[in-house]
């Protein structure tokens, strides 16, 4: 009804003036401003680009920019060893096992815990809070051996899964999820913590249980937070390499791609130029995890509910 | 090739597809289920500890036990003894460039510049993104490096600050734009410990730099979420007051932010305590360059000293605590207003 | 249909911070009750103990005969506006009202029946698809009426609903909210910090300060009739004129004004209370007079407001529109004895 | 909102499903497996597969492969939480040495046929898998390299009439006329990642051993000899002559040779004019050669000499390096596996696939597939004095500062004294756990 119309401006800014130019001015600068900077951010990543297409004689010998005048000498070689490699299909197939319960499980947790530490009391939970911020410091790699030394005391190993007819990488579940959620409660919470009290008041009196709050309030109302949640965590884990093979191994059955690309590259790192062309095979995934969720990052999500 | 994987992995895919959501939601409907069974009185108390419950205890398991053991053997010999705060005095001898002492010192570089850095690019960034109708892809462009794994990125940057000696055609991206566009000799961008202003290595601001270039997504894609949260009449409020941008951004969009701009900072300031892929992989803690992680790894995995690698661990875990008195009040101050 | 009781409550966050005393009120079945009071006196912590929001420390609440007091709010059977509204920003208008209807497993094709109702009732029907953010406060105003609406509740709570409004649409919603509240023949309470709100709406008010019921009335009697300083000078505007005097055998002196009290009271001094328009151009027979040095002239037409120095007493007058005056005379004015009020120094109750 | 994450994930899922149908791998045997860690990836990994499988389709056994270059952690942490593989191979025994210590590995001596290794391996390679002198054999060798190879393109030395020296001071005389013709003789890349500076350790070790003699050299590795100790500081010294005053003899000098990685230092050596004219590094280079290069020739375009003798004493003295295996889980599988290594029929396939040569004396020299590998295995079988990298045999932090100590001697060699005083720091705790 009140849709608010943009009034008609045309007649104003087509008039050449001091306010005319300056508005233009500025939407000029702030183009080449935005401009600017995404391609000097770029750089690099062309630069890869452009390195993934060239043979190993011309990366060493001469920068990737000379690629771009003639003569050019591209090459899909990088592309087809890469695809070469004897378990690519396996490890894309263990790569996507791994990462969604990877993200599925410390994002669901951590919306849960996240919940409670946001809107709900109970004795000691700030400090709890407080402790699990500071667990995000832990340098992951001290928890490696008295973790891995626990889970084969359980009989977790990926051999003993397998047998058991459970999928191995049970323990790298786990471990993804243990160590992404001090951040996943972190953010979350934050977020949650953000949402206007009324409405859960409302809810409330609406006869809205714990569950329904949960599920049909917060988590609708948390999209842009838990969409960027699950970038991130889908994001780690995909690109991990270490915490896989600690946890799992790389034996082929199980490898994630991460291992299996990069053990492309030789013992003394020969053939390195094959990880250019791995870079961006592995980019594809995330990539499109995280434009499938970018249209959940909208603009005011909250408007219409409490402002009047 | 052949289709054998999907029979071979059956239960793994069964366990993924169904298993895996299945279990998550019969858990906390379950649990609710039985919180109502409970007395109305005992229902407060108890309601929240399932909600908590799984989340703490994986975090438990593979993270407070290790960090309580590795306070423990802080204080620990090779041989399991105790030997008292012998571990830290090794680590804090020398001042100002034995023991720990140039990672402490490398680690507060980080910690300013990669936080800041990081910080103010994600913010001007998402402020500037946020009037482009093209929004989409640029932010898509600015995130991509941030699907890039540490081993590309390595990769990458090892391309950009590749050198060779005076006179020959450079290959190394930076070498060449400061040859021919300022036409100065090439640097040894890692290697080098010439420090700016008499204070900043240039090396660790070349490993700083390239870490940036790989988290600043991170930053973007949560700031800019945080600024789409701010409603537009606010904005269009402001404007019609008279209020320039910049006044804007200081005075409207910049606090509306501050929570957000509070987690990505303790995040930052966090990865920038805990960094450790570039600096291992390009340096390994030589011309100077080492930061407490990559110390600690050396001594965890080459030295087999698990007792100087905590105490590393336990000086890190240390210097979070006032990043995480800030986030108390922070989040004591959020709860106070509503 | 359902009374509600106020039995002895008190609120007690801390030991040292309570915010509601020993709050007692009756209010009657399909009555319009406004809270009304200052912000920070505690009108709306008692609306949110009643809605269930809050535990109640001390005392009994009741709705008809039932002591609510470990009833969960969904159990009450009220329904409750917030001055925020509360609407679920990414559910559609619909949904927003089908939503408590929802939760009460209730069958669809009731559900629909009743916000079609309400809608039409509110001039919704056109907007049921919309989600909040496309629609103008008034109308989430409404929509937030409406998911009231729907359940039929037993009580209204209503918190504050109009404060996010403009003024002219405040002016219009209130008479809705009469209009509504004849309708639908429910118990309505109503908290708001406004004394107009209150006068204009209420079939009875309770005027708080401090966490302490001041009075209960209806408009007229309160306003005629202020139990005390606090409720004389809350209610009313221009607010009341205060003028602190002692008593001497039976007459009230102040500094710019003397008069025979018509009633004796035991204090020796206090305030002297009078409304504006007790003080006109027209002198009352019998009754005293005062010279009073000008500041400020008020002309709205129908009324005319003088600002002024009685001695060393700052006062109100409301004169005759058609009376020339400028700031810096000094005018001759006439005080209506009928409408005096005199409060005690120390309890500031009302003596008379 | 939730059904279309739902929607989502099940989408993903799907997309997950259809990467596996069309991938695919393939179902194994049961005759038992093997589990095995080491260290060779790409090509590498290709040979050891190659070697494994006439072992699989013999006895049914399936090898499980895991290949890491992050070997110390996750070798360490494996071992530590009680799943360690069940064999692992490392390039640096001194890791395997710790689990023997710690009695994690097992003693060979009643797996593999010790007559048959006794017959076949020189026993400097026994001795070798005997760390703890306790008798007790834990490490057995499969495949060895020789260190100290003096890469060169002989159509440059043609050109200019450069001989291969035979002597140390010809070494010495070659580097100045090449100086003083205005080139760098040398080419050196130090650059190695988290291992950089291992390049320049080389240098060290190998002078040591043919200026010092073998006993220094054991003592050196073993921290009974000092850095500081006047031996070790000529070894260092030597390094220097061959560095040049401020690293002047070498291409680029201090800044190119720190930043350079040891892969792509020899490339500048086949330029045109060439811009050094030596470089030393073991065999493995030459594919680096080959991948900057690609029409490069072995024989035609590069060709190397052993680094020549310093002291007449110890002339033919040279350092090897090889890959060593240590058993954990005592398994039948893994016992034939480790049996089936040492084979000379084994040791052969990798030696024909080329890049390795084998310390098994049974694997003729007709097996190497090029001049190259032959005159290489030829100089291994010759070596009157063969000494294991003395690095690798350091404790890891030890090995780790002398790397990093070859890193500042080669930014500043005139801070010799205070880069061995702090080694010798290092030293004196490094060897005590």
């Amino acid at each position: 009804m009140t849709v608010a119309v943009a009034s008609p401006t045309s007649s104003t800014t087509a008039r050449f003036s001091p306010r005319w130019l300056s508005d233009r001015l500025g939407g000029l600068v702030l183009h080449v401003a935005v401009i600017g900077l995404t391609v000097a951010w770029m750089v690099p990543t062309i630069g890869l680009l452009i390195t993934s297409f060239r043979l190993p004689q011309d990366i060493s010998n001469s920068g990737w920019w000379t690629a771009l005048s003639p003569p050019f000498k591209f090459t899909l070689d990088n592309y087809s060893q890469m695809f070469a490699a004897s378990n690519l299909g396996q490890s894309m197939f263990n790569s996507f096992m791994i990462s969604i319960p990877a993200t599925v499980i410390p994002v669901t947790l951590a919306a849960f815990a996240a919940y409670a530490f946001a809107w709900m009391k109970f004795p000691g939970r700030d400090w709890i809070f407080l402790a699990l911020v500071g667990l995000l410091a832990v340098p992951l790699q001290l928890t490696f051996i008295p973790v891995t030394t626990e889970l084969v005391r359980l009989g977790l190993t990926p051999d003993k899964l397998t047998a058991a007819g459970l999928p191995p990488f049970i323990p790298l579940w786990l471990a993804h999820a243990g160590y992404g959620l001090p951040f996943s409660i972190y953010l979350l919470s934050n977020f949650f913590r953000a949402l206007p009290s009324d409405l859960f008041e409302s809810a409330e009196i609406d006869g809205a249980g714990t569950l329904t709050v949960f599920f049909r309030i917060v988590l609708p109302l948390s999209v842009p937070a838990i969409a960027s949640l699950v970038i991130f965590q889908f994001l780690w884990v995909w690109n991990d390499l270490l915490v896989a093979l600690i946890y799992v191994g790389g034996v082929a059955t199980v490898a994630p791609v991460t291992v299996t690309l990069v053990n492309l590259v030789g013992s003394y790192g020969q053939n390195y130029q094959l990880l250019t062309a791995a870079a961006f095979f592995s980019m594809i995934v995330p990539l499109v995890v995280f434009l499938s969720l970018q249209r959940y990052f909208v603009r005011g999500i909250l408007a219409g509910s409490v402002k009047g | 090739m052949d289709f054998n994987v999907l029979l071979t992995d059956l239960p793994t895919l069964v366990a993924v597809v169904v298993g895996v959501p299945l279990v998550l939601a019969a858990y906390i409907v379950g649990g609710e289920y039985l919180v109502r069974r409970l007395p109305d009185k005992a229902r407060p108390a108890v309601r929240p500890w399932i909600w908590v419950a799984p989340a703490l205890l994986l975090v438990t398991g593979f993270l407070v036990a290790p960090a309580i053991g590795t306070v423990f053997q802080s204080f620990e010999d090779r041989h399991g003894a105790f030997i008292g705060f012998q571990n830290f005095a090794a680590q804090l001898t020398g001042f100002p460039t034995g023991g720990a002492w140039i990672a402490i010192r490398n680690n507060l570089f980080w910690l300013i510049f990669y936080t800041l850095f990081v910080l103010a690019f994600g913010l001007l960034l998402a402020v500037l993104f946020d009037r482009v109708p093209y929004e989409s892809v640029v932010k898509s462009l600015i995130f991509m490096p941030m699907a890039i794994s540490s081993v590309a990125l390595v990769v990458i940057w090892k391309f950009m600050y590749a050198y060779q000696p005076p006179g020959q055609p450079q290959t190394g991206t930076l070498n060449f734009i400061l040859n021919t566009v300022f036409h100065q000799d090439p640097r040894t961008w890692i290697q080098d410990e010439t420090q700016l202003l008499g204070l900043f290595p240039l090396n660790d601001l070349a490993l700083i730099g390239a870490a940036v270039w790989g988290i600043v997504g991170f930053s973007l894609v949560i700031l800019s979420a945080a600024l789409k949260g701010i409603p537009a009449d606010l904005l269009e409020a402001a404007r019609v007051d008279g209020a320039g941008e910049i006044t804007i951004f200081r005075r409207v969009i910049f606090p509306l932010m501050m929570p957000t701009v509070v987690v990505v900072g303790t995040t930052l300031v966090i990865f920038a305590l805990k960094a450790f892929d570039v600096v291992y992989a390009m340096t390994n803690g030589n011309y100077q360059t080492d930061v407490l992680a990559n110390r600690m790894y050396k001594l965890l995995y080459n030295s087999n000293d698990f007792g100087g690698a905590s105490a590393v661990a336990v000086i890190l875990l240390l210097t979070v605590i006032p990043v995480l008195i800030f986030n108390l009040r922070q989040f004591r101050a959020v709860e106070a207003r509503r | 249909m359902a009374s509600v009781t106020y039995d002895h409550v008190v609120k007690r966050y801390t030991a040292d911070l309570t915010v509601v005393k020993d709050f007692n009120v009756e209010i009657k079945d399909k009555e319009f009750m406004v809270l009304v009071g200052p912000s920070g006196c505690g009108k709306s912590t008692a609306l949110r103990m009643l809605a269930g929001l809050e535990a109640i420390t001390e005392g009994q609440i009741r709705i008809g005969d039932r002591v609510v007091n470990n009833v969960a709010a969904k159990d009450r059977d009220i329904a409750m506006v917030f001055q925020s509204y509360a609407l679920y920003p990414h559910m559609s208008v619909f949904d927003n009202m089908a939503f408590p209807l929802q939760m009460q497993h209730m069958k669809k094709d009731e559900i629909d029946k009743r916000v079609k109702n309400a809608s039409r009732i509110l001039g919704l029907d056109n907007f049921l698809k919309r989600k909040p953010r496309a629609l103008s406060g008034g109308q989430r105003q409404r929509v937030a009426l409406g998911r009231a609406i729907v359940r039929s509740p037993k009580v209204f709570l209503l918190d504050e609903p109009l404060s996010n409004l403009d003024a002219k649409l405040r002016g219009q919603t209130r008479i809705e909210l009469q209009k509504l509240h004849r309708d639908l023949e429910t118990t309505f309470i109503y908290v708001t910090h406004d004394q107009v709100e209150a006068m204009t709406m209420g079939d009875r008010i309770a005027i708080m300060n401090a966490g302490i019921l001041q009075q209960v009335g209806t408009p007229g009697d309160i306003y005629d009739h202020p139990a005390n300083l606090f409720v004389a000078g809350f209610i009313g505007s221009p607010t009341m004129n205060f003028v602190p005097a002692t008593v001497d055998n039976g007459t009230a002196k102040a500094s710019g004004l003397e008069v025979r009290l018509p009633k004796p009271v035991s204090a020796a001094k206090g305030t002297l209370g009078f409304r504006p328009e007790a003080v006109t151009d027209r002198v009352v027979e019998g009754g005293p007079t005062m010279k009073m040095k000008v500041d400020v002239v008020e002309r709205l037409g129908s009324d005319q407001f003088l600002y002024g120095q009685v001695g060393s007493d700052q006062m109100t007058a409301r004169v005759d529109p058609r009376m020339s005056v400028q700031p810096g005379d000094t005018v001759q004015l006439g005080l209506d004895t009928r409408g005096l009020h005199f409060f005690d120094a120390e309890s500031e109750k009302a003596l008379i | 909102m939730r059904q279309l994450w739902l929607k989502r994930s099940l989408l993903v899922s799907l997309g997950a499903v259809v990467t596996a149908v069309a991938c695919g791998t393939s179902s194994t045997p049961s005759a038992g497996s093997v589990n095995v860690m080491a260290t060779w990836t790409g090509a590498e990994q290709a040979s050891f597969m190659a070697v494994m499988k006439p072992f699989t389709d013999q006895t049914g056994i399936t090898i499980n492969y895991e290949a890491s270059r992050d070997q110390d952690a996750l070798l360490t942490t494996r071992v530590a939480a009680g799943n360690p593989p069940d064999l692992a191979a490392a390039p640096s025994p001194s890791l395997l040495t710790t689990f023997a210590k710690s009695g994690k590995a097992k003693a060979l001596n009643s797996i593999v046929d010790m007559t048959a290794l006794q017959s076949t391996y020189s026993p400097g390679w026994i001795t070798l898998g005997e760390p703890l002198n306790d008798g007790k054999l834990y490490q057995v060798y499969s495949w060895v390299s020789l260190k100290g190879l003096i890469w060169y393109d002989p159509k440059n030395f043609q050109a200019k009439g450069y001989n291969v020296p035979n002597s140390w001071d010809s070494l010495l005389n070659l580097q100045q006329t090449i100086k003083s013709s205005g080139t760098t003789p040398w080419c050196i890349g130090l650059e190695s990642g988290a291992a950089s500076g291992w390049p320049g350790s080389d240098w060290v070790k190998e002078i040591v051993l043919s200026q010092s003699g073998p006993t220094v050299y054991d003592n050196w590795w073993q921290g009974k000899q000092k850095w500081t100790s006047p031996e070790i500081k000529l070894a260092w010294q030597t390094w220097g002559q061959i560095l040049g005053p401020n690293d002047s003899n070498v291409y680029g000098g201090a800044k190119n040779m720190s930043a350079t990685n040891f892969g792509d230092a020899g490339t500048p050596m086949f330029q045109s004019p060439p811009k050094c004219y030596m470089h030393n590094q073991a065999s493995f280079i030459t594919s680096f050669f080959q991948s900057a290069n690609a029409s490069l020739q072995p024989g035609t375009d590069f060709n190397f000499f052993g680094l020549p003798d310093i002291t007449a004493q110890y002339a033919g003295a040279h350092v090897v390096a090889g890959d060593a295996w240590s058993m954990f889980n005592d398994t039948p599988q893994a016992e034939k596996m480790i049996k089936y290594l040492t084979t000379a029929d084994a040791q052969a396939i990798w030696v024909k696939r080329g890049g390795k040569i084998s310390p098994n004396s049974q694997v003729p020299l007709s097996d190497y597939p090029d001049a190259l590998s032959k005159s290489t295995a030829q100089i291994l079988v010759a070596t009157k004095i063969a000494k294991y990298d003395a690095g690798d045999q350091m404790p890891s932090d030890m090995r780790n500062a002398y790397w990093s100590a070859v890193l500042q001697f080669a930014q500043d060699q005139s801070k010799l004294d205070s880069i061995l005083a702090n080694l010798d720091a290092i030293q004196a705790k490094a060897y005590t756990s």
